[in-house]
Parts: structure tokens; sequence; C-alpha cells
């Protein structure tokens, strides 16, 4: 180190506001003669020289990612929050009741859920849930005050597009009930009906963008019967079928 | 393997007879037989120069921008072509095809002229330099004395270009860049005296010839290792490279006198920035470690001979690409000094360092006191 | 009681116009909004007399979103990740203010793990803020690879973050009644590591910018700012305990675990930009020490006391709470009217601001080029100071 | 040092300072006109010396139609902070 003398970090005890508290100050310039000063500056600058060289030679302790090229590589922790989206159980169905909790919770109202009454059974149960990432601020605030586990925070972080209105997603593919309701209904039939694919707002698909030129709508998942009775009784094909939900 | 002794030979053939034919002799010898061979010739040291900046401009670039990468523990550019070669191209034509934007206050037809003034110091000097035993454009005779004079008058394009932008932030970078490069002129002829007085010749291919028995950093009892670092420091300056780079000064002046300029005019001012730094490093090996000349040691014939394999050009080459290494590597350690710090060094440290170190050198010469006395 | 107020345009009448025609006259200049000083949108104006400052008058609020206002509307919970949008280098200790305004409001009881995990978050925050600050001050000089070796520590933590928190710069992790997670499993480990690898990397900074002649010439003895002038400014953090203050609430003020650690606090002896830097430079060590002695013994313990979606109850009165950021002190001032869980006014205290106003005791007299360094060692976040 | 004690010593200072009831530190309020001077006083005096002001702010009562200012000032050589509301 030059011009400095590490001897010089004082530890000492000093009183401020009743309390004595310990200190330790800062190195200061060692008062040394011209000729050593001028040593010690050269010595200074050429082990900074030595310090850069070294990284110049040792192309091991390169940071640098590629990045679009190391998209298959990147790895994000599982915590990671990137995009608001629903989780789904091993059927396919999602877990969201409609309560709101997590509309009233998010700080600038980037959530909105639309509920509406089940035809069949008259309860309250989930119709739209319209997330707007443009105004998301990823705080996980709509996750922590679920409580029914219904969402999650996703690893999805390039959701660049040319057109803002894109940025409004509608997140459930079914509307109806959650999964949870769904599995107190014993006909088949009657749950088909409880249960309609959003075509336009299921999965991941813009809500105002849907309209857009040159812009395929993703189909909602096909409502598969969650329930084992119902592989007696197939359902006839659906007309609202489309490719998965990603 | 059989042509390679054989260059080398006619290459020290011509160099110990010292007949060296430089393009503006070859034109001068024609002119009075063919005057078209003398264009030709005319034509070929003109192509080989634009030829020569072009190379430079896109290698240069690209060295300094890997090699910053990589002490920076980055990767660079790597995109265009492998590992990035064709980047510096790329963004060549992108500044050649970029809007040419031209302050409304501006002094306008000073500011049009002002990039190509800062491109043309360079250039000029490029033709006095020899390459090799055989490739020099123009030998003058008083080469050092032309290259301290056209080399003076780059401050002009820097101050034309700052005032003329009419932004109080170009003109702050403009009259540093004045002050700057023209106090470190001073210690960089100082020290460019010291190798006219050991050679004894201004030319700079008989500065290069006169160092045959060895290279004058080495020859004058620790003078030339002084006049070398005083050199180098101040050519550092004069070519506003950090820690020098006060007229661009990034995070005082945004760009310094450069900052109105936008695509052709700044590349000029860019490239300019890189042919200076080629100069510097080319006038650096030239004076003080022997231009063309082979690494010989003592009497050691054998490592000598196989010294003497190596071509005079890749010598040259060699020799320059160390000196702009060692001055970007400058760049990529270095903080940036403070204008009157920079004053301060050159007038207070520098100057009288190379007084001293003339007057000594004088000395020397005077009692022949240096090592491997020409024959 | 008179207040005189200047606006800016009358600040910007030259003090006198040449008697002589070549007498030198006193001009104007905008560094920023957009300058590559200002890292952000900071507006200084100074007066200058060729390069010599004259004054500096700071012109902030380019950057201002009104976030005091906003978090009228908000719950305290929501307030939170508004906080990590201040001085987005300090975000954990940001929300750290909030949430103890609010659990002291509320009479919210943590216990020793959280408190431990929030200590431990902030720490390691502050040697990830002081290595970036550390690199933009070697960009600010012109030493342009030290700013991408501070970016790389940077990241070395950033990762570890991310790991527990989810996210990178906006945490929204202390909370109200705890943490947003329990720390990672592989949070001890890691933080570990990177302890153990930062302690050279500092020794690392020290060779390649604090041996530097050239750094030491630009930073010694260059914006003197006295123990006195930098209370009276109101300076907090390490700009005032360069000045030979001792202040560090987290000695002054018992919050978090930093009671049950042994650290010094770091002062300068004169006050000038190096004394600045350096102080930063050791507080990265200091926190090293706080780390490496909390992260072997983090207690068990439940790591959220509150449910989530119960409102946060705060009776009427008046509530200020204040932690050591990176920068300084931040504070928040609430006035909770006992009604609804949203606070009446909230008043956030930023460091940065007071910080900032230093520089117009600080600049004048110097030159252009000393404003970069005397800007650079005030470590300014703009974010923070418009707010 | 707590209010009742601040009060007292800011009413021998300064006449019309009443505590403010329900904050979390000691706290008075002082009448507009008296501000300066209390201000002063609460710096200078060797035994109080608040002299750094942490923060100031105002709160806006649109209701009853006034705004307090609100000075929090610390003392470094005692440690105390103050909040006064006025």
């Amino acid at each position: 180190m030059s011009f400095m003398d590490f001897t010089d970090l004082r530890y000492e005890k000093r009183t401020l506001g009743g309390k004595i508290l310990p200190v330790v100050v800062c190195p200061r310039f060692n008062p040394r003669s011209q000729p050593m000063r001028v040593f010690d500056a050269v010595k200074g600058l050429l082990q900074g020289m030595r310090l850069t060289l070294g990284y110049l030679l040792s192309p091991s302790k390169i940071v640098t990612q590629q990045y679009p090229e190391n998209r298959a590589t990147l790895k994000f922790p599982e915590r990671y929050r990137a995009i608001l989206k629903f989780k789904y159980d091993e059927n396919g169905l999602h877990k969201c009741t409609g309560c709101k909790n997590c509309e009233v919770a998010c700080p600038n109202a980037s959530i909105k859920v639309i509920t509406r009454d089940s035809v069949i059974t008259e309860d309250h149960e989930l119709d739209r849930y319209i997330w707007r990432l443009d105004s998301c601020m990823f705080c996980n605030a709509c996750v922590q005050a679920c409580p029914f586990d219904a969402i999650e925070m996703g690893h999805a972080f390039e959701n660049a597009v040319y057109d803002r209105r894109l940025l409004i997603y509608g997140l459930n593919p079914i509307a109806g009930p959650a999964a949870s309701a769904l599995e107190n209904e014993e006909d088949p039939e009657v749950r088909r009906r409880m249960s309609d694919p959003r075509t336009i707002l299921g999965g991941p698909i813009p809500l105002n963008g849907a309209g857009l030129p040159n812009l395929k709508p993703v189909a909602a998942a096909p409502f598969v019967d969650p329930l084992p009775i119902a592989v007696t009784d197939p359902l006839p094909p659906e007309d609202g079928e489309g490719e998965e939900v990603s | 393997m059989n042509s390679a002794p054989h260059i080398i030979q006619i290459a020290l053939g011509a160099a110990s007879s010292w007949q060296v034919k430089t393009v503006s002799e070859r034109a001068a010898d024609a002119l009075s037989s063919n005057i078209w061979e003398s264009i030709a010739y005319m034509a070929v040291a003109l192509a080989a120069v634009g030829l020569l900046i072009t190379f430079l401009g896109l290698s240069l670039i690209y060295v300094e921008r890997k090699l910053a990468a990589h002490f920076q523990c980055r990767l660079g550019p790597m995109r265009v072509g492998p590992h990035g070669i064709f980047q510096t191209l790329a963004d060549t034509i992108k500044l050649l095809v970029k809007e040419d934007i031209i302050p409304q206050e501006a002094d306008k037809p000073m500011h049009l002229l002002a990039p190509f003034l800062c491109l043309a110091v360079p250039v000029l000097i490029l033709g006095v330099v020899p390459y090799s035993p055989m490739t020099q454009i123009a030998d003058v005779n008083i080469g050092v004395l032309f290259v301290t004079a056209v080399g003076g008058f780059g401050v002009m394009g820097i101050l034309l270009g700052g005032w003329s932008s009419n932004n109080k932030w170009s003109m702050l970078g403009a009259m540093r860049a004045g002050a700057q490069i023209i106090s470190y002129e001073v210690s960089a002829t100082l020290a460019l005296l010291v190798v006219v007085l050991f050679a004894g010749t201004m030319s700079l291919a008989g500065i290069v010839e006169s160092q045959q028995q060895g290279w004058w950093i080495w020859r004058a009892h620790g003078v030339g290792i002084v006049a070398f670092i005083v050199y180098v420091i101040a050519s550092t300056a004069e070519i506003n490279r950090t820690p020098f780079d006060i007229p661009e000064g990034e995070s005082e002046l945004t760009a310094g006198f450069h900052t109105e300029y936008s695509g052709l005019r700044f590349s000029f001012f860019f490239l300019a920035e890189f042919i200076n730094m080629f100069v510097v490093a080319a006038l650096t090996s030239t004076l003080f470690l022997g231009g063309w000349m082979p690494f010989h040691i003592g009497e050691w014939e054998a490592f000598n001979g196989v010294m003497d394999l190596v071509p005079p050009g890749v010598w040259f080459v060699g020799k320059s690409s160390f000196i702009i290494f060692v001055i970007m590597w400058f760049r990529w350690t270095f903080p940036r000094l403070r204008v009157d710090q920079l004053m301060h060094l050159e007038w207070k440290v520098l100057l009288p360092i190379g007084l001293i170190n003339l007057l000594a050198a004088a000395l020397l010469v005077l009692r022949h006191l240096y090592f491997f006395p020409a024959a | 009681m008179t207040v005189t107020i200047r606006t800016l345009n009358e600040l910007l009448q030259p003090s006198h116009l040449p008697a002589h025609p070549l007498a030198t006259q006193e001009y104007f200049v905008n560094m920023g909004p957009q300058h590559p000083i200002s890292h952000g949108s900071l507006r200084l104006v100074l007066r200058l007399d060729g390069e010599t400052v004259k004054e500096v008058i700071p012109v902030p609020g380019f950057v201002h979103r009104g976030v005091e206002k906003m978090c009228e509307s908000l719950t305290p919970r929501q307030i939170v990740p508004y906080t990590d949008r201040l001085d987005y280098l300090s975000a954990f200790m940001n929300n750290w203010a909030i949430t103890r305004v609010v659990e002291t409001a509320a009479g919210i009881e943590s216990n020793e793990r959280i408190e431990t995990i929030r200590t431990l978050m902030s720490e390691l925050q502050r040697i990830q803020s002081h290595a970036l600050w550390w690199g933009v001050t070697g960009m600010d000089l012109g030493a342009f690879t030290a700013f991408l070796y501070g970016f790389r520590e940077r990241e070395v933590i950033s990762e570890i973050f991310e790991e527990t928190v989810g996210a990178r710069l906006t945490m929204n992790y202390i909370q109200p009644g705890g943490v947003m997670y329990d720390i990672h499993p592989n949070f001890v480990k890691r933080v570990k590591d990177v302890m153990a690898y930062m302690k050279p990397i500092i020794d690392e900074y020290d060779t390649l910018l604090s041996g530097n002649v050239i750094l030491q010439e630009r930073c010694r003895n260059i914006g003197i700012l006295s123990p006195e002038k930098a209370i009276a400014l109101g300076c907090t953090g390490p700009v005032l305990r360069a000045s030979g203050v001792p202040y560090d609430l987290r000695k002054m003020e018992n919050y978090g675990v930093y009671n049950k650690v042994d650290f010094n606090v770091v002062v300068g002896a004169v006050g000038d930009c190096w004394d600045r830097y350096y102080v930063r430079m050791q507080e990265m060590r200091e926190s090293i020490r706080i780390v490496e002695q909390l992260i072997d013994s983090i207690p068990e313990g439940p790591t959220m006391t509150l449910r989530y979606n119960l409102p946060i109850e705060m009776p009427e009165g008046t509530y200020y709470s204040q932690v050591e950021t990176a920068r300084g002190v931040f504070g928040a001032f609430l006035v909770a009217e006992g009604k609804s869980e949203k606070p009446y006014p909230l008043h956030f205290r930023s460091p940065n601001y007071n910080n900032l106003w230093s520089v117009t005791a600080l600049a004048p007299g110097w030159r252009v080029a000393d404003i970069i360094a005397i800007l650079s060692s005030l470590d300014l976040v703009i974010p923070d100071i418009d707010r | 040092m707590d209010s009742e004690e601040l009060l007292d010593i800011v009413e021998r200072i300064e006449s019309g300072a009443t505590k403010r009831e329900k904050s979390d530190r000691p706290a008075v309020h002082v009448p507009v006109d008296r501000l300066l001077s209390a201000m002063r006083r609460l710096r200078n005096y060797q035994w109080l010396s608040f002299d750094m002001l942490v923060t100031h702010t105002a709160i806006d009562w649109p209701d009853d139609n006034r705004f307090e200012l609100v000075y929090l000032l610390y003392s470094t050589v005692h440690g105390h902070l103050l909040e006064r509301p006025q």
C-alpha cells in the first residue's frame, strides 16, 4: 500500500450521545520523505497494473454470461419471482376460489378478480383472473395473501412485447370453481357444465391484445375431467380444444 | 523455410549497406525518367497509408475492446464473427450510416473541419515512420523535427472541435486539451532530443540505423531509460489517454471536445485517437527500442543469429504492439488525474527531469560515454 | 419570523459582471440531469469561474414519484415494496425501517430468528452496496475497470438474495411481523463461501484503487466537511462518520441483534473525500465481521409471527423509527389515526437528501473535477432524494 | 429524558409549550411564534444541545384547518431524539 501505513488504522474508544463506542479511525497518509513517496507511488501504480494483468492472464476468472445463447443452461432459484401464474393440480385444475384476497393485497391494483355465480350451484366462483404485468412490481404480496395456495410466482422473465396491451394477462384457463369444489360434484356432465374453458382469456393470453392483427390466441387447456369415475363415462368431444397452457 | 533466411539476408544487406530506398526517393528518382512511374509510386504510398489506417483502426479498436474486457473479467465482443472480430467493422458501418448532427448554434465550417484536422496529423506522421528497412514512405532528414511540428498541430483539431460546438462542456474539454497537449509536447520533445543527441541525426531511418549496435534505451547509461519513461508518459498525455484523458473526462465533461459530434465525424475523432496511439508506439519503438532492429545481446552470436531470423517488419510491429499494450494497460488500470495535477506533473516533475536528462545526455555524448560506441 | 426564499431563477444570476473586458466572467453549467456523474437524474447547476466552482445549486426532483403520498392509501404491508424503490441499493434496510415503525406502532413482537435474519440480510446488502459504490467511484474517477470489479462482487451477493428472497433488487423481504420466507437451506453455506471470497477481494480493491497514487491525490484533502458542519447539515452514515462523528444507529439504537455482535464504528480523521472513501472500505470489513459472527448461530423460531391477511391495527399517535442504511439514517415518520390501518401521513427521512445538500457546503472553491470526487464520495442514490 | 422532563425544560425556556400525547418519543408542542427562539435554545443550551435536525415534515389536518410542522431533533452529545410538533 503506497502512501499509507496500515498500522495507522487506530482502534480507540469515543463517546457520543452518552455511549462509549469502539471506533476504528481510517488510515491517513504516511508523512514520509519525498523520495520514499515517489517510490511508494510508483509501487502502488505497478501493483495495480499487476492486478489487472493477473486478470488478463487468467481467463478462468471471466464472469460474463453469454445470455441469449445460454438460455438452456440458465438456472433459477425456485423462489425467483418473475411472472404471476396459477398453480394447477395434477388434473390441470386451478385452486382459486375467487376470494379476492390477492386483489386487496396488491399494492398497485395489478390484479382484478372477476367472479360469478355458478350456473349450477349458484356458488361464488372465479370467472376471470386478470393480471397486469405492466403495473406489477413482483412484490409477492398476492402469493402471500392467497389462503388457498392457488397462485405462484413463475420464472419466465422474458416478457417483452411490442404492444403494452399485450401485457394484460388472463391467468385462468378454466372459469369455474376451484378443484376442491369440483371434487364434491359427482356427475361428470354437471362438472363439465360448471367449468367453462376460457378460450380467449385462458392461459397466458393477452386480454386486450386478443383482437390485434397477427396475433394467434392460445387456446385454453381442454377441460379434462378430474375424477376417476369419468373414465367409465367419457365426455363427448369438446369444441374448446387447443394447445396446452405453457 | 528456405526463402525466409534469404529475405533476411536481403534485409540485412540493405541494412548494412544503408541504401534504404523509400517510396518518396523512388518517386523522386522516377520523376526524371518517367512521370507515370513517379505517380504510381505516390499512388502506392497513398493506398498503403489508407490501408494502414483502415487496418489500424479496425484492429486497434478490436484489440482495445478485447483487452479491456479481459482486464475486467469480461469477454468483450463475441457476436459478430468468431470472437467478435468483425464487431469493429459492423460498428464502422453503423457510424457511417448514422445521422450527422450539427448543433444549430455551432460554427458550421469549423465544426465540419475539426475532425479532419484531427485525423490529418497522425496520417502525416505515419508517412515518415520507418516500418522496415525497405518500407518507408518518406525519409525526411529532419524526421524528429517533422514529427514534433506536425504532432503539435493536432491540438488545433481538438480546440476547433470543442470551440465550434458551442457547448460549454466541449469548450472546457478543448481548453483542457490545449493546455495539456502543448504542455506535454515540451517533455516529449526533450525526451526525443536525447535520442537525437546520441544518434547524431534527425532522420528517423538514420536513428534506427544508429541502433544497430544496441537500442538507445540501453546504450546510454540510464539516460535512455529515463528519456523512454518520460516519453511514454508525455505521449500518453499527448494522445489524451487515461490517466490523462482529461479533455474527454467521461464522468466530468460527458465526452469533452467531441460531445456534439456524431456519426462519421465522431468516428474521425475516434480513429484519430487510435492512429495517434499507433504513431506514439511506432515512434517510441523507432527512437528507443531500435525500430525494426532485432534484439541483440552483446557477443551472443548464436542468440543474435536466431533473432536475425525474424523479419525486421515483425520486430517493428512487435515492439509497437508492446507499447500499445502498455498504453492500453494504463488505461484499464488507472483513474484519471485532475487538471492541476496534470500540469503539476508536467511542469514540476517531467520537465525538470527531462531537462536534467538532456543535460546528462549532452555530457555523455561529449565524453563518448555510452555502450557499444558506433563504429 | 421571516423566511427568504430564493428561486432558481434568482440563483442563476451571475454575482458579478466583468468590469474590464479582459476580466473573467462567471458562467453557469448544468451538471445533469443527463450527466454521467448524476447516476440517475440529478441536476446540479454549477456557477463556475473558469474551472473553479463558485456555487453548486442542486435541483432534485426529476424522479419524484410521490411515494409518500401514495403510501397514504396503502396498508403497511403494501408500503414495504415501495420502500424498495427509494434507495434501491439498501432495499432491506428501507424495508426494515418501515417495518420497525409499524411494529412499534402496532406492538408486534418479533423473535430472535427474525431479527438475526434481518440483520444478516442488511449487512450483506451493506457490503454489496459499498462494493458497488467502490466500483462507481472508480468509474467516476476514470478507472473503469474498478466499476466492473465492483459489479462482479455485487452479483455474487445478489445471487444469495435471489436464492432466499427471490429478487435481486426490490426485495420486499422484511415485513411487519417477520420476513417473507425462511432462509434457504443453502443460505448459511453460501454466505460463508462468499465471506471467505470477499475478504481477499477487498484487499484487492485496496491494491487497485486505494493504493493508487492518482486516486489518493484526487481524494486527499478535497472537500473537507467539518464535524460541526456535517451535523448541522444533517448528514448521516459514512459521510458523517468520515467527519469523525461515530454516529452509527447500529450502536446508538438497539435494533436487530447488533447489540450482540462485536464491531467497530468506522470514522474518518479529517472528513475529506479520502476519509469518506476509506470509511466505506473499512465498513465492508466490519460488516463481514458481523456476518461471520451471526451466520453460525441463527436461532430457531418462526419467521413470520403475523397472519398475512389480518389487518395491522395501529393505535392513534405519531411514531418514528430509523435504521442505518448503507448511506445513513433512513427514518419513517408515521402518524396513525387509529381508524384504519393506513397511515395518515407517512414521511421518509432519507439519508441521501441530507447528504446531497452537503455538496453546497463542500464544493465551492474546488475544481469541476473535484465535484466528481466529492459527489462520488457522497454516494448518492437519486430516487431516494426525490422519493 | 422522558416526555415530562423535556416538557418541564421546554416550558421553563419557552412559555406555552404543551406535552404531545400519543407519541412514541418525547415530544412537545410549541406555539408557532415561539418556534425560532425555542429551537435556538434547544440547540444552544449545553444540557440539551439538540444539534442535529434529523428530519422535518408536516402533517396536514384539513378538518381542523391547520397543519403541524414536525421537527425531529437529535443531540449528538446526549443522545436524545426529540420530536417537536408545533
